[in-house]
């Protein structure tokens, strides 16, 4: 068994300085809300549907408060009370508002208990709603059997959801576990989650929840012809993080991408924006049993795979935290790392090795999302077709969770059916021939690997505790990740953040952090 | 799938004519060559030209991948595929045929002719161990099969099958450089008409390369490319001379 | 190579004109695809057309491996390229070379604008560290170089370039798909025409997929696709500026 | 390091039946000679060219005596005797002959002193001449260092000589150490060697002596060029082996396919001709400082590479002891093996390294001649590049000797010049990525790998056992080896088998056997 060699005492200080910073966000956590967040309060009680103009009622709904600046107590209440005072259902209100029909702030206030009364009843049918999809996903995988590991990812990006649909049955069918579904260019900068099934995209596909409705069908068909249950992913980061988590959680995604800093530093969203909605986001997750993806990968696409491999560590240490914080359990957190080493680089395998088992070793419990070579694919198809090869290599002999599979075209364009064909059948071909090597090696001790994994969990620990000392945002407005600079009050969505009053309530939260034993 | 007859290559998007190429051209690896590949792209037809990747191969030569579009298409309504027609039994059912409609052992004589000692292709369909769970025609109760092996000129092929007096002979060609595989299965046929031979038996060959289409091209009856079987073969064998047997 | 400048491509044989390829139809695979796909390569205009694999890739589509030959060639000695012909200066040069031609320091701005967040190859041209050994315009001493980095909105490069009297503007396009860079070009420059900043300053373009002939049919003063340098870039706008200000 | 666990009793058993096996055949080398062997003698004293209708002169000297009952004293006597009756030099004589002017059986008979004076001049001449191409290579080996390990080793097979030229000076620069020329098919079943340079071939280009300088000259220039050795290769097998092993001695070929055994079993040649040739052609490798190669990959290309496995060691083993008969060193000797495993086989890679261990386990010192995946390369060019990648992982992982590189069209066609560049291309950037990996690992004790090594010497060393008690021929009567039965007077050739006289003499034979202190 090919196991590293690591100070114990190493990995307690790693995960108590990563604890420190996550831990000192409570302030946040607990008086804070965000419109993204009380949109998908909205949701969650049953709003769905946009305007002619495309502006989906739960924005029409929100901002409406905002602007009679009525949010602070959130947006549950004012549509329960609507509900009472008009004999409407949620939808309903949403309807009016949105045709000018109904001001929110104007409406007489029904009693307390009679708000949360139908609160409690939305709110519980739409967690049942969500267990009920957990539940069947939890029976599908006991009937078929779990996922391999690693399991076989791939991605579709046609910009066409029925075109995705078509791609994605073949690449289950080829054996696919896991599809994912790119998004459009840029959405996550969209503070709004569009509507409808859509059929123009630039490089990915819209997210919206009919387009994973449409989705899930058509996996749900493969996985009954081909007795596998075929897990569907797409991505709930950027100003919509916890909506499209929730429309996740209705339609029942399996994975979701889900980073704590991802909008933060690669999309230059506001910290506290993001740090918030991705509390609220990831305990939807959590309460869906669906399991979250973290954005490592992208630490490497900028920045020397080598130089900086401890930002993926000190990343994952931290994106574990900050789900637990969220009721995430350690085997649904899929932490990121990505193979980007240079393949100029000599013994870019062995680097590789060290870095894939270090993540192994603090996580062993982790479906771990590994992410392959696409920094120096090249217009090349056949070296990459081979970088390819050699990351399967190690996600098999280093048993990752999750292989998000390289396309031979990665440098070219968003998979053409073939290429995607062409990268399963690379990573069957080679999970097979290694499948049980690593049972028949062990590390030479005080190799090169052994080495290589000390020493990079001993520089994510040197700059986690330096993080702690300094407190994140601090160390983030210095550019200390991702030499990125990223002002506290800087980045987009910080006008979407707001304090709670004390008649705040967000039915959801207080029922899943009880739920989740929060 | 589209709806109508009329295909082209599929990217990503029905019928957006993607392809992807490879080549090279005695042109340096710089703009100079790259613009030579793609006039070269552009004079076959192609639109849409993207050359990915210039790789230096050295002496003057840069080896060119791209990725295009063509405006080309086919009218699947109108293709017509030449295949062996005959349906495909196993070794039992072809053996309990042979009994019932032709009543004798059949006697097939098989080779590599020429240069060609590539024998495994010809084995698999004829030794006792046969290929990829199929027995070869050696196993078969009704055929009398003799391998005559690796590089047997075509003379020594049909003295055999003479002596034998062979109900079909098997030809195998791997080899193909330069095509000397058609040149090598266009002598055998000649020989055999010249020796009177061709209409006394079946002449069937197969290889990688060879296709039914190409070998009735060529004069032989059969034709079988990779992935065939003994019991394709003795199937075909079987039912052709047993429909030869009640029109003669 | 050729002898002559006619030349075809190569694969083991002088302009033996073999070609691989690669594409997928919305065809099963079996022997009626594989004519499908031959038929395809055909119609193209290949010949000795060898599909070598058929690959199936569900939902009723095969993918398909060939080797043809192609009976197209190019003439080089017609291929006109259009590159950047500027000579390329390293970073001191250049600095010298603006000081003494110039005398002032230029400013460019540079962004990936509208939805492309792809900043590392701006970043590659423009930030202090530079790429593969090459520092970037941050660094020369006769630059002022501002990057605005990821996802500009045209307006926003525009009005800040007319702030900073831009000597010129460095734009990137790394997403491609359904040719969004060819539009988010063209609109730039004419954006900029209709403001009339088109003539106040150099409009330069990069990117994976672009080429300098690319940028010239756009409209633009340059393009630089993989692999070029800050330096390569540098060069261009030191000359070229030099140039005018003679002429002017 | 990577190091199996093998009894080593089982390695001295292994060596001690293959040593009874070879030396059994000490009345065949002592007492017989063949016409290869006598033409070979003639082209070492200096007799080149051909008759108008392709016939080389060495044959027609050759023939000649045959046909005139003059052969059973050898070749060299009778033609030293027309030199000085005639007054001629060697080419002279065999001119006169082909011209059909003298009659070599009807001369007078000079005194033996005379003749073995003119012999010994001869022979000191183009054993010096051989000398010094050895001396040239060790020179320039000396002066730009040595080759890589494992060495990247190509084919050129285009049929035209001119063209093979091109191609192999444009793979020598990508960065391949060493050139083989494939041979047009068939040649080894032609009982002479092609005269002068050729332009058309199939399936590969013929071995000439013009080829051979033609080729050398080539890759000189590109040596010179790199300050790298390049090497070049080609097949001393078949009917005139000894002949094209004194062609590669004189224009300095670097390596030599030169299996004891290839000829019988995949060639139907006889097998007194083979050994017999072998015996003689080895020697003449061994005097010019000529790595031989051995062919055990053909075992795997007709038989399972798992079942048959041990068919390949035993060959090894064979091998190594002939060769020592003749001289070689065991750094001299490149022993086959061949990565044939069935990708659809799970370990397929586990198999493998098992394998290649082996062979460097038991033959440490040899420049094993490592075989790509042949068999099982389809018309998938994508997935043959994926398997070529995994024979150059094992390659350097186990550091063998030589790595003939796999192309992707392998089962398409012969290499053109991109297949052989992105063999090139693979096999550079799989040598670099696990570079000094194997220092990083260990087996696992009692791990798959070492148990199958264990269990695959075990069989090969009762398999020789046992051949060694039957005795070689009877066990390949019996089709022991490669399931091909050959009798011991069957196959082509075994006319040019005959037994020497009380006179014979060969001045080569001596001089050489006496320096290599055989
Ligand atoms: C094994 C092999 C060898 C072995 C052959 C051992 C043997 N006893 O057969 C050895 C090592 C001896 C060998 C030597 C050479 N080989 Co070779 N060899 C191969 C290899 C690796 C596999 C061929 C094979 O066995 N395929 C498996 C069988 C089962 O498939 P198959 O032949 O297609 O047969 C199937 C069908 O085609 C069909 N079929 C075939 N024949 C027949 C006949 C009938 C009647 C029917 C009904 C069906 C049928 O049914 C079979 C089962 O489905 C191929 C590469 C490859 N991967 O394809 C090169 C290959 C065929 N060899 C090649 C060459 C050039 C040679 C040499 C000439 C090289 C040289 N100069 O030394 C020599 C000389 C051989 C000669 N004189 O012919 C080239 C041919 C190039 C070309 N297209 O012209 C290939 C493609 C390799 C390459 N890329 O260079 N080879
Ligand atoms: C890194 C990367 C990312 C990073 C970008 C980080 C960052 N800050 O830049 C992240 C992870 C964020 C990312 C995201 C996405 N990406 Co991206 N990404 C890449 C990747 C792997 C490398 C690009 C790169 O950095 N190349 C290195 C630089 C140095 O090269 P370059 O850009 O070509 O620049 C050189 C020259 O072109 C030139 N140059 C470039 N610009 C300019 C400008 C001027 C003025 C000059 C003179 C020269 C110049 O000089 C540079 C130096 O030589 C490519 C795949 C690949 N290997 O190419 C995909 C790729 C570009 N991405 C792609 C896509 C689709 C996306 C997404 C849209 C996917 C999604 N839906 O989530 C997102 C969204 C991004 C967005 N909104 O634009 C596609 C584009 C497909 C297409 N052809 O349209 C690619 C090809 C991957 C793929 N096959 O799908 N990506
Ligand atoms: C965590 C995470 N979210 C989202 C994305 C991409 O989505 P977008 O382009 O919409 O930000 C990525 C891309 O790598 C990611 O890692
Ligand atoms: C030892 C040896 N000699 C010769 C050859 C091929 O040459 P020929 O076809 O002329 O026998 C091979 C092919 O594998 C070989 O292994």
């Amino acid at each position: 068994m090919l196991k590293l060699d690591i100070d114990p005492k190493l990995k307690t200080r790693a995960r108590t300085a990563a604890a420190r910073i996550a831990g000192s966000f409570a302030w946040l956590f607990d008086d804070y809300s965000s419109l993204a967040i009380e949109r998908t309060v909205l949701r969650l009680m049953g709003i769905d549907g946009a305007l002619e103009d495309g502006k989906p009622l739960p924005n029409v709904v929100v901002d409406h408060l905002q602007a009679k600046n009525a949010l602070l107590r959130g947006a549950a209440i004012p549509v329960a009370n609507a509900m009472l005072s008009r004999g409407l259902n949620a939808q309903e209100v949403a309807e009016a508002v949105g045709r000018g029909e109904l001001d929110l702030s104007e409406l007489p206030e029904a009693p307390p208990e009679q708000l949360y009364k139908v609160l409690d009843k939305l709110s519980t049918q739409m967690l049942a709603r969500i267990r009920g999809q957990r539940e069947k996903r939890d029976k599908l995988f006991a009937e078929y059997g779990p996922r391999r590991v690693p399991a076989i990812y791939v991605i579709v990006a046609t910009g066409n959801i029925y075109e995705d649909a078509v791609q994605a049955k073949a690449a289950a069918t080829e054996g696919a576990d896991i599809i994912a579904v790119i998004r459009s260019t840029a959405q996550s900068l969209l503070d709004f989650v569009p509507y409808g099934a859509t059929t123009v995209g630039f490089g990915g596909t819209f997210a919206t929840q009919e387009n994973f409705r449409i989705m899930r069908a058509a996996l749900d068909e493969v996985s009954e012809q081909q007795k596998r249950y075929i897990s569907l992913t797409n991505y709930a980061s950027g100003l919509c993080m916890p909506e499209i988590a929730a429309m996740g959680a209705m339609e029942r995604l399996d994975l979701m991408l889900n980073d704590a800093m991802y909008g933060i530093l690669f999309r230059d969203i506001n910290p506290k924006r993001t740090l918030l909605d991705q509390y609220f986001s990831r305990m939807v997750n959590a309460y869906a049993g669906i399991e979250i993806q973290t954005g490592e990968d992208n630490y490497l696409t900028t920045s020397d795979a080598i130089e900086k491999a401890y930002t993926v560590t000190a990343s994952q240490l931290l994106n574990e935290q900050f789900a637990l914080l969220s009721g995430v359990k350690p085997e649904k957190m899929g932490l990121g790392h990505a193979y980007e080493i240079d393949p100029e680089q000599e013994n870019s395998f062995s680097y590789e090795l060290a870095h894939a088992l270090l993540t192994k070793e603090l996580f062993p419990d982790s479906p771990v999302k590994y992410m392959p070579p696409t920094k120096f694919a090249s217009g090349n198809i056949f070296k990459t077709h081979l970088m390819d090869a050699m990351f399967n290599f190690v996600g098999q002999l280093t048993h990752q969770g999750v292989q998000l599979l390289g396309m031979m075209t990665e440098a070219i364009h968003t998979p053409h059916l073939a290429d995607r064909s062409l990268a399963i059948e690379n990573a069957q071909y080679i999970f097979k021939a290694v499948k049980d090597l690593g049972d028949n090696l062990a590390l030479a001790p005080n190799s090169f690997v052994n080495r290589r994994a000390g020493e990079v969990l001993r520089e994510a620990v040197e700059f986690l505790e330096m993080v702690a000392e300094d407190g994140l945002f601090k160390a983030m407005e210095r550019g200390e990740f991702a030499d990125i600079k990223r002002p506290e009050n800087g980045g987009k969505g910080l006008e979407g953040v707001f304090r709670k009053d004390a008649q705040y309530f967000n039915p959801f939260l207080e029922k899943m952090k009880q739920e989740l034993g929060l | 799938m589209s709806k109508n007859n009329i295909i082209r290559p599929y990217g990503d998007t029905s019928g957006d004519g993607k392809m992807q190429l490879s080549f090279s051209l005695p042109v340096p690896p710089d703009a100079f060559g790259k613009e030579a590949a793609r006039l070269l792209l552009e004079r076959i037809g192609f639109d849409n030209i993207e050359i990915t990747c210039l790789r230096d191969l050295r002496e003057g030569y840069t080896h060119f991948i791209a990725y295009a579009v063509t405006s080309a298409s086919v009218d699947t309504s109108k293709i017509k595929v030449k295949v062996v027609e005959t349906p495909v039994m196993d070794m039992e059912a072809t053996d309990a045929y042979i009994s019932e409609h032709i009543g004798r052992k059949l006697t097939v004589v098989g080779a590599c002719i020429e240069s060609d000692a590539h024998t495994v292709g010809i084995d698999a369909i004829m030794n006792m161990k046969g290929y990829n769970h199929r027995f070869g025609l050696e196993r078969y109760q009704m055929f009398n099969a003799i391998n005559m092996g690796a590089q047997v000129p075509s003379e020594d092929l049909l003295a055999r099958a003479r002596k034998e007096k062979a109900d079909a002979i098997l030809v195998s060609q791997v080899v193909t450089q330069k095509n000397i595989h058609i040149k090598n299965l266009t002598r055998l046929i000649e020989l055999a008409e010249a020796e009177r031979l061709r209409d006394k038996m079946l002449f069937i060959c197969g290889g990688p390369r060879i296709s039914h289409e190409l070998a009735i091209e060529l004069g032989y009856d059969a034709g079988f490319g990779t992935g065939s079987y003994s019991t394709d073969v003795a199937s075909f064998i079987a039912i052709t001379l047993a429909a030869r047997a009640v029109k003669a």
